[in-house]
């Protein structure tokens, strides 16, 4: 049996793939919008993922599905939750790390995890999905842009505009009628990924912020939102390219433990 | 009416986690005893409020003073007056407060007083205060007052359980021993022992401050145009903010202009405000009502100076305190209505001749909730239109607000 | 972590075998209470509306008064899936979103006329408000004094923030308890009659005898009963019916059934992995899938406060026939609300170390603020100060439209997943130290 | 006399031109992008060239709608309600309910037989109850927004949704999707969830005899058949109450310049 296993990560927004190897390479990801058929968008990340890696379905040997979605990988042989894949794929990229922020398109989490990578504690958005990607998503939207020009444009605002409503719902016409008052966009935004940076902290607070920090999740690509949150805690916040395969990852790993029989 | 200034922007302006800079108060708080206008005062007022860090409190604490933090809607400021202490009424942060820490205590879905309270414990705000009183106004003043004791353990905070049966004749009793559970906190706060005589000299303090007050609730009610909306709250906001000693004779300046004021009667509505008895409505909000055309005749802000005419101090001081509390007929959300909810409201309306009714209620405040559903089905019975809306500390848009402001009075105006 | 699946992993239906007898004996309790309610042969007896915390029950039932709990009309209502259409009706006589669920289910249900599938609720003829750990009561009791024209009586119940109250607080209990018999005796034309009272008191302790010895069994290793969500059913008759002989003898139904489930091993699951605590009031739109949230993770639930909300009668307190007014003042006091934060902070602290409790998960109501507000700072003390496991959740009790289930499944699924791995990382550790 | 009224939403900006405020000469509508100023020249550009005259030859010009204030040459400003209300009862002089889902808001009010507002109520915060609602539910259903209605027609089991928040009620609405419910249904629960909440703003106000409905909800069939239901009444639709705000407000700007007229010392705007 060859150790090759797949992590499949079926989130609200996005479903990611991760194919990881013996040791710690990453032989293949994907990266694609889930749909409203969720069984065949794990298929097709799965695939996807495979192509990227050159294998094919029967050279993985373990399977593990995580993200809300995770009930429809029918695929995988074991179901693990996000919070627990992201504290174990953030521990994988960054051993230091004691505190994972996960801004993901309908949720943030905070998650406190020990040195082996396990979860401590771990607090999540309870009202509703204000300060998360969606959020983000609708008033980048309002203001005519798209997500991946949001967060380089509010690092150029001279004077962040102070956004109050956090409901999504509502955020949009807060940011309408600040159009309408000739503020600067980039101002606005500035000041939306601060009110986000302010919720989050929030949420870490509830678990209580550890010195290394590591920010996982899709909006943590956006490096505006990096930038809030790395000057609202006056610390540094790990972040890499990979961050928003981090559930991918840390189901594959999670996949790898129960394979060797390790704890799990 | 002086143009509502804009303040408190400090929270953007500077990095995050600096400490803002405070209004620089002078200690015997001259700039209150010296403010001539009410222009000036209104602007110190606003000077005040926007700081988060209790400048009033601070320069108390300057000269030597303690000061004790009390919750709103009502507690017995004479009480901690009598131990030479300084009883300041805590509202709330305000809006350039930033909540992130009381959110997680306290649960979601809570009025913003009670948070931003919490988040100035949390994050060391609430320092100047030497203790704190929360009265069971509802279950989240009370509440607040089992986290306060975790989480500022070193700062006594008492509840203060304020009787809902004001038949039975043991409840003024009963009162007198709350209020002496109290007194044996204030008595350790204090480092002094109670006097009867330093209540009887606190009540007559109280009683010139609440003389005052009544004459600019009937100025306000009976000639509107006189005194505008936020003049009026912040003049009764500063009478729990400041020592007493210098809010009395401020007031007395600031009514014998007002009195004397010559201003034009706009063509504007009437309305009563119900529901604003704890948590506090923006000054941005405030001025809207009043720009859009309403005059606010009668309303519900800051009832702590206007609960009882006068106490009598009497033989026994703090049992006339008791009996002022529960004697007081109050239709408040806060305290359960001894009549009906249909006849008290209006009896009110017919007092203050308005033509309409607002209420404005602080999101998630419950006491306030329940009653509008009674008062609208007796103004709907009498043909009196009414508008509900309701608001948090911190908003910065108004424009949903003004939409219904408007519609409201453009439906009483126009034909 | 749980398997995988091949089908849909949906855990749906989970069967709760374990419950016997007295769940039967419960609903049928239940059906003939509201049906003697409903039925309008005359003569009619008087009927008063009262709230579970600090209920004055004996009292009432001494001058031949019957009872209706609104409070457990809703909730009744909320499990057969009928309250949403009482809260919209609510909303639209101007009840705002966030009013307590309870509220607005009766009172949307008494605008509609009272009809519920179990039967008609009568209209009250007295109204005793028990101001007794929640500000709404006063609310809802002024708004059916409104609607009804009854009477009400203002019964208000200091707040404990001291373990013993004060004498002055039993004193104005005390003569409140005077003022409302004088009441009832204008009422009803009739004395007070101080031996039936007593009676009344004796009966209601036997019941609280039989409870208490329900509620104790979680301290069983593995526990016989779900503390939390089997209390759902049988918090009825001590709540309700205390005071009736009826309601005794039901726990002594519920505890024979107890004992056989030990004896014969039927318990709530195949395998108790984790002991919980629960706080808070249940999710009654939802509460059996909330359930199967915790069974599937082999979660059973030893000791819950929210049973706890009609007296702390675990804790020692019963009502004493040889001072009956004392003992109704004190019981007053005594329902789980009326407690502090620093004591429900204590009472939680000792639930965890009697009954021997990994994990505790807290419901939050975003309706109720007399339960919920400060929840919050409760899970940070369980886990900072003393080390428990914690999970808080949020939903409602009363409006479904506030219960999500994808969310708290994700949730819970991870607390308890991190749980299962730290006790293998543990495990692990322990079976090959160094 | 030619009097334009302007409605400025957040979804679109709605225009109408009256003679004499009597006869609709023409309406237009642009979504509401960018610079509000901008779209709302446009729609006025267009107006003239429907009914074929200069912009100089508009007498009065009155706004509403949320971006009300925005607009410079404007001769007067009326709240949305006050301006639905007029338009409706113009459309319908029996009209004693205006109910208006729009994008941001879902409005209702009571009017008087002179088209005077006597009470209204609008859409609480945490409430989907509004247009927006639909339009992301028909990107991510990846139905057109003009094809939503018709197809929840075909509704059979009508699929409801329970959450109040609009976020939380999308992933409701993938769940369902995700099992096998048939987009009909999920449509058409949609709609019903929508019109339930504006069903309980409607009895907050009062229900009356006669009820009109304006704004954009009226160009969704769907919609219009859910409310239907709903209420259990028969509702007032034309196509022109989508712009009933627009119409309205040109109605009231025309009453004002009649004012005007016969007082000319109190000229103004
Ligand atoms: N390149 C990017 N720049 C900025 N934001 C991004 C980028 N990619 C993704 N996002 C944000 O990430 C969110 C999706 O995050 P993800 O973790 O994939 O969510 P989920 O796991 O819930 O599906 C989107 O809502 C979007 O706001
Ligand atoms: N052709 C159409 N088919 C279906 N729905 C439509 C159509 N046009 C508009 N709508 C609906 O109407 C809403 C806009 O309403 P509108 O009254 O213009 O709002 P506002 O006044 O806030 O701009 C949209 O959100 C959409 O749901
Ligand atoms: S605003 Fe209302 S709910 Fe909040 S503390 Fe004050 S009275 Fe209580
Ligand atoms: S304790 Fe909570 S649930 Fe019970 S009546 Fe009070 S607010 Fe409602
Ligand atoms: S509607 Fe807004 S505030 Fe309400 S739950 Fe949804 S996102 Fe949150």
């Amino acid at each position: 049996m060859s150790g090759v296993v797949a992590g499949v990560d079926i989130g609200s927004t996005t479903a990611k793939c991760v194919v990881l190897g013996e040791g710690p390479r990453i032989l293949g990801k994907s990266l694609s919008v889930v749909g409203v058929d969720i069984v065949k968008d794990a298929e097709r990340a799965l695939e996807a993922a495979l192509a990227d890696s050159h294998l094919s379905r029967s050279d993985v040997s373990f399977i593990t599905g995580t993200g809300y979605g995770r009930y429809k990988v029918y695929f995988g042989q074991l179901v693990v939750t996000e919070i627990s894949c992201h504290a174990r794929g953030a521990h994988f990229l960054f051993p230091g790390t004691r505190l994972v922020v996960d801004i993901g398109g309908q949720d943030t989490k905070a998650i406190r995890i020990d040195e082996k990578g396990e979860v401590v504690d771990f607090a999540m958005n309870d009202k509703c999905a204000a300060g998360t990607g969606r959020f983000l998503d609708v008033c980048a939207n309002a203001l005519g842009y798209d997500v991946g020009e949001i967060g380089p444009l509010s690092l150029q605002a001279r004077r962040a505009v102070k956004v109050t409503s956090t409901c999504t719902v509502f955020a949009e016409s807060e940011v309408t009628s600040y159009v309408s008052r000739g503020k600067d966009p980039k101002d606005i935004l500035a000041g939306l990924h601060a009110s986000i940076a302010n919720r989050t902290l929030s949420l870490m607070q509830r678990v209580g912020v550890e010195p290394e920090i590591t920010f996982t999740g899709g909006v943590s690509q956006n490096e505006g939102m990096v930038h809030a949150l790395r000057r609202r805690l006056g610390a540094p916040v790990n972040v890499s390219p990979l961050s928003q395969y981090l559930g991918a990852l840390g189901a594959a790993l999670h996949g790898r433990e129960r394979l060797s029989g390790g704890a799990a | 009416m002086p143009e509502l200034l804009k303040i408190g922007s400090w929270a953007e302006d500077l990095p995050d986690g600096e400490t803002p800079p405070g209004v620089e108060i002078s200690s015997d708080f001259r700039e209150f005893t010296e403010a001539e206008s009410v222009e000036r005062i209104v602007h110190l007022a606003q000077e005040v409020l926007a700081d988060p860090t209790f400048p009033t409190v601070r320069a108390w604490r300057a000269a030597g003073g303690k000061a004790v933090g009390c919750f709103p809607v009502y507690t017995p400021q004479e009480l901690i007056h009598s131990f030479a202490m300084l009883p300041v009424s805590i509202q709330g942060g305000g809006e350039n407060l930033e909540i992130s820490r009381a959110d997680a205590a306290l649960g979601s879905f809570l009025c913003s007083i009670s948070k931003s309270t919490l988040e100035m414990a949390l994050t060391g705000l609430l320092d100047p205060f030497d203790a704190f009183v929360f009265p069971y106004i509802c279950d989240v003043s009370r509440n607040l007052d089992g986290i306060f004791a975790r989480v500022l353990p070193q700062r006594p905070s008492h509840m203060l359980h304020l009787p809902q049966n004001f038949t039975s004749p043991a409840t003024i009793p009963f009162l007198v021993a709350e209020y002496r559970s109290l007194i044996a906190k204030l008595e350790r706060v204090a480092g002094r022992p109670f006097s009867q005589e330093d209540l009887r000299a606190s009540l007559e303090v109280f009683n010139e401050q609440r003389a005052l007050v009544d004459r600019l609730v009937v100025l306000k009610r009976d000639s509107p145009w006189k005194v505008s909306l936020v003049e009026y709250y912040l003049l009764l906001r500063l009478g729990g903010l400041l020592p007493r000693e210098v809010h009395v004779p401020l007031l007395r300046r600031a009514l014998a202009e007002l009195e004397g004021r010559e201003r034009k009667n706009k063509d504007s509505i009437r309305v009563i405000v119900l529901g604003p008895f704890c948590e506090q409505p923006t000054l941005e909000l405030l001025q809207l009502v009043e720009d859009v055309g309403c005059y606010v005749v009668g309303d519900e802000l800051q009832m702590l100076h206007r609960w009882c005419p006068r106490i009598e101090p009497g033989s026994d001081p703090l049992e006339s305190l008791a009996t002022s509390y529960v004697r007081t007929p109050i239709d408040i959300g806060v305290r359960s209505t001894p009549t009906t909810k249909a006849a008290a409201i209006l009896a009110r309306v017919d007092a203050s001749k308005a033509q309409g009714a607002l209420f404005l209620t602080a999101k998630f405040c419950e006491p306030a909730l329940e009653d509008v559903v009674l008062y609208r089905r007796a103004l709907e019975g009498r043909g009196i239109p009414y508008l509900h809306m309701e608001f948090e500390e911190k908003s910065t848009t108004y424009e949903q607000a003004r939409l219904q402001l408007e519609t409201f009075a453009e439906s009483i105006l126009f034909e | 972590m749980a398997e995988g699946a091949s089908a849909p992993a949906v855990p749906g239906g989970v069967s709760r075998s374990f419950l016997r007898d007295a769940r039967g004996l419960q609903r049928k309790l239940v059906e003939e209470y509201y049906g003697e309610l409903a039925s309008t042969d005359p003569p009619r007896r008087p009927v008063a509306y009262m709230l579970v915390g600090g209920n004055l029950t004996e009292i009432l039932r001494s001058f031949g008064y019957d009872v209706v709990f609104p409070e457990i009309v809703a909730l009744n209502c909320a499990i057969k899936h009928q309250s949403l259409e009482n809260i919209l009706h609510a909303e639209s006589l101007g009840y705002g979103l966030d009013v307590c669920g309870y509220v607005k289910n009766d009172l949307g249900l008494q605008d509609l006329g009272g009809k519920t599938s179990f039967g008609q609720i009568p209209r009250p003829d007295l109204l005793v408000c028990s101001f007794s750990g929640c500000y709404v009561y006063v609310k809802w009791w002024e708004a059916l004094a409104e609607s009804y024209g009854a009477p009400l009586f203002m019964f208000d119940v200091p707040y404990m923030r001291e373990e013993t109250p004060r004498k002055e607080d039993i004193a104005y209990l005390v003569s409140q308890l005077w003022e409302l018999v004088h009441l009832l005796e204008k009422r009803t034309g009739r004395a007070f009659d101080m031996d039936e009272l007593k009676r009344v008191l004796a009966e209601s302790r036997r019941a609280e005898d039989g409870w208490v010895e329900f509620l104790r069994a979680g301290r069983l290793r593995p526990s016989p009963i779900e503390a939390y969500f089997e209390s759902i059913f049988y918090m009825f008759p001590i709540n309700v019916l205390r005071g009736t002989p009826g309601a005794a003898d039901f726990y002594d139904v519920v505890n024979e059934e107890v004992r056989a489930r030990v004896r014969d091993g039927n318990y709530p699951l195949p395998e108790e992995k984790v002991r919980v605590l629960v706080e808070g009031v249940p999710p009654y739109t939802n509460y059996r899938t909330f359930w199967d949230f915790f069974r599937k993770w082999g979660a059973v639930s030893v000791v819950a406060t929210y049973p706890k909300v009609g007296g702390l009668f675990d804790r020692g307190f019963r009502h004493d026939p040889s001072r009956p007014f004392e003992s109704i003042a004190e019981y007053s006091l005594g329902a789980y609300v009326n407690q502090s934060w620093p004591l429900r902070r204590k009472i939680i602290a000792d639930y965890v170390k009697e009954y021997e409790v990994d994990a505790v998960i807290i419901h939050g109501i975003k309706s109720c603020r007399s339960f919920t507000a400060g929840q919050g700072d409760l899970r940070d003390w369980l886990i900072h100060d003393q080390g428990v496991p914690t999970l808080y959740i949020e939903s409602d009790h009363q409006d479904p439209r506030y219960f999500a289930p994808a969310q708290i499944k994700n949730r819970m699924d991870a607390f308890f997943e991190s749980l299962e791995q730290r006790r293998a990382v543990s495990a692990a550790a322990g079976a090959a130290p160094g | 006399m030619i009097t334009g009224g302007l409605d400025l939403g957040a979804g679109a900006i709605k225009g109408a031109l009256l003679e004499d405020g009597q006869r609709i000469l023409a309406t237009a509508s642009a979504p509401s992008r960018g610079i509000p100023v901008q779209v709302a020249r446009q729609v006025l550009d267009a107006l003239g060239e429907a009914a074929n005259i200069a912009p100089d030859d508009i007498d009065y010009l009155c706004t509403t709608g949320f971006g009300r204030y925005t607009i410079p040459e404007r001769n007067l400003q009326v709240s949305d309600f006050t301006s639905s209300a007029r338009g409706a009862i113009f459309l319908f002089p029996k009209t004693r309910l205006v109910v208006d889902v729009g994008t941001q808001a879902s409005r209702t009010m009571s009017v008087s037989d002179t088209g005077k507002v006597l009470k209204f109520k609008m859409n609480e915060k945490c409430a989907a109850g509004a247009g927006r609602f639909v339009e992301r539910c028909s990107k991510y259903l990846q139905v057109p927004l003009e094809e939503m209605g018709p197809k929840a027609l075909a509704s059979e089991r009508p699929k409801l949704i329970s959450s109040v928040c609009a976020v939380l009620a999308e992933t409701e609405i993938i769940n369902n999707v995700a099992e096998g419910v048939p987009l009909p249904d999920i449509l058409m629960g949609v709609f019903l969830s929508l019109a339930q909440r504006a069903h309980s703003l409607m009895r907050y106000v009062g229900i009356q005899p006669e009820v009109t409905l304006v704004g954009g909800l009226v160009r969704n069939v769907g919609m219009v058949k859910a409310l239907h239901d709903t209420v259990g009444m028969d509702l007032n639709v034309a196509p022109e109450a989508y712009y009933a705000a627009a119409i309205g407000s040109a109605i009231l700007g025309h009453s004002r310049l009649r004012k005007l007229a016969a007082a000319p010392q109190g000229a103004g705007g």
